[in-house]
């Protein structure tokens, strides 16, 4: 399936300073669905590069597993809350915007 | 200004006659203007470019908050300070211009920074807020105490090459800490000093904030001159990105908000007596990351 | 700046620090805006905000035309332009607040229109040309020279509440006259004296030219800092819609063009002969109807 | 057919100072083709109000019938003379956006 991401505000350098994707998502061959869940530990699997990982790139990312605080993901230009958060099920042709809040002024 | 035939002097006719034309402003909008108390806090790379307009316009009464003095490396993107100015405090750099520019305007300068015990006191006497600071516990701090007296607040933020856009506290749509009720672990957190910033960058978010202000004093959304009203979300802007605006529509006020929520936990004598402290909730900036 | 390892004085290092830290931009990016040499036509609306951003950033060389004096009625959006200096040259009102804002920029004014003798004298001293002029037969005008030289046009307009930005005359892209091969009927014309105007939004469309002015100087469409490179459009804003901000891809250069095409018909020395007479081609503004 | 019309720029003061229109399009009855040629003089006939045609609404739009100078049509984002212009068939759901270039500054 082929999903796109995007990176607003910074999160881009932790994945080898790419600002968009565009991927072929797998369903997972354990069964589980493929869902926003699943997408995020596929970017640190897959997408992050190495040196970002060895230097605490995960922590930018995920906290806990789950997405961290300050980072908005959007589905399709609409808030992931409205959507159904981690369970969101991708479709065909999503685009997953990554937006880390600025605060610089 | 005596009779309600001529509601302006000739002065501020000729000067304020560009805007006056334009019928989503027009002399009721210029009138609500005049009459406008707005705070801007922060007279940096923001709040230059948002004051500029804002007294350009004629907002009545324009209060500027910020502690810090100009720095040279200011100057490349907060053109109210220039180079001479060097050392001054921003609030009175920005003055001295900002006098010159429009003498018809009441400038309060604050010379300190925005803290638990003066927030109330200092908000309570303007109508509006500009957020143009760049930490995220006065971010938090500006927010909870303009929703928690029902002010509408125009926020902005920028950094290297990105910038984003909101309305907080306004209408139905929800505050700062609805969006974000988990503060950004401080090691994510980059300022423009640390991590850069392309001048007009932040400045077109600090225009966009005069823009958002004008709608927003002369109740744009509210009187049909904004097609559809008002639709709570962020407006994005990646200058090397293609489109380099996006608008995202975002979720609603949170009923678990601790501010804005059904059963709100922070109120002002929690702020006010320091109980709440967004050091501590922000977490001291350690070491900065990559972004 | 004696030598290669420390090309920019310790001043330079101190102003330009906040923007050399941002990988687009960088040290290699801001030598190359030390060493561009930019033409600003009208110190207007657009001008003032492109002005400010392009000096603070440091850009080496910046030419401004403009013939008008400061009125009363430019300062609530032209803020280099202060109330204090009504009545002055545009260009010297700016240049004396772009030197207090950064003197290491030569600035270069020009106190008279552009016209079909002087434009290709002044454009062939420049890389790049800002179009910051309000009328149909300058912006051609200004469009056909720099096609003709083969400079780039960060072209902006606005009225009441909209307005427009492209990058003309730019890699493969169209010129001015590709998309607009007829003038508008001149009853269909209106300027910002006669239509009306709010200060931030042709205050925002000016940022806006300074970040393109900026990428372009710097070759960002060119190494790979925007994705996917340069594609030509014209980026809209509607300050009074939701979304405020569209971005439209357009046709390319087209083949007929009498400017840039495959036959042009419209050369230099019909330009400079004033056989090519622009106010006729854009007809006699007379008496303006609704838009 | 739904088509939605917006104006960008100044046209909508000649279409009673409404932005955005979703109109509900019917094929023409003389069996010519539902296009942008069709739409434009729909567009006069319909939605121009009548203190504008009265006082030359109708030039400040069309200019011999045809689109006047200096007013881009783009259809979905894109622009006209991408999509064949006046022939262009209309589709359901269609975004024809009427943008007047500006020349203030
Ligand atoms: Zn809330
Ligand atoms: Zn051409």
């Amino acid at each position: 399936m082929k999903i796109n991401i995007e990176f607003s505000g910074g999160l881009e350098t932790v994945f080898q300073n790419i600002r968009k994707y565009s991927i072929d998502l797998e369903a997972p061959s354990d069964g589980s669905p493929l869902n926003i869940k699943y997408l995020l530990t596929y970017m640190v699997d897959v997408l992050m590069d190495a040196d970002s990982k060895a230097n605490g790139g995960v922590g930018l990312f995920l906290l806990d597993g789950l997405i961290r605080p300050g980072v908005l993901i959007l589905i399709n230009d609409t808030d992931w809350e409205l959507e159904g958060e981690e369970e969101y099920l991708l479709q065909e042709g999503d685009i997953i915007l990554f937006a880390s809040t600025l605060h610089g002024g | 200004k005596e009779s309600n035939d001529f509601p302006l002097s000739l002065e501020e006719y000729q000067r304020y006659g560009r805007q006056l034309l334009v019928p989503q402003v027009g002399m009721k909008g210029q009138l609500k203007l005049n009459n406008a108390k707005v705070l801007v806090v922060g007279a940096g790379g923001l709040g230059c470019p948002s004051l500029a307009y804002l007294a350009g316009a004629g907002v009545g009464t324009i209060g500027i908050v910020d502690h810090d003095t100009v720095d040279i490396s200011n100057v490349h993107r907060q053109f109210l300070h220039s180079s001479v100015r060097v050392g001054m405090y921003k609030v009175d750099s920005a003055i001295e211009y900002l006098k010159e520019l429009n003498s018809n305007v009441t400038y309060i300068p604050y010379r300190f920074g925005i803290n638990n015990e003066n927030a109330f006191k200092i908000f309570s006497q303007y109508d509006l807020v500009l957020d143009c600071t760049d930490l995220p516990k006065t971010r938090y701090l500006i927010s909870d105490v303009s929703s928690l007296l029902g002010m509408p607040l125009v926020s902005a933020s920028a950094l290297k090459t990105d910038g984003q856009l909101a309305i907080y506290n306004y209408l139905e749509g929800p505050c700062y800490r609805c969006l974000f009720p988990v503060p950004p672990p401080a090691n994510s957190v980059l300022s423009c000093g640390d991590g850069g910033i392309i001048g007009p960058v932040v400045g077109v978010m600090g225009v966009m904030q005069a823009i958002e202000a004008i709608k927003v004093i002369t109740g744009a959304y509210e009187d049909g001159s904004v097609e559809g009203g008002f639709i709570f979300g962020l407006t994005l802007l990646g200058a090397y990105c293609s489109p380099q605006w996006k608008f995202i529509r975002m979720r609603g006020k949170k009923n678990n908000c601790k501010i804005c929520g059904e059963a709100p936990v922070i109120k002002r004598d929690m702020i006010e007596s320091g109980q709440m402290d967004y050091s501590e909730f922000c977490g001291s900036a350690g070491p900065v990351k990559t972004l």
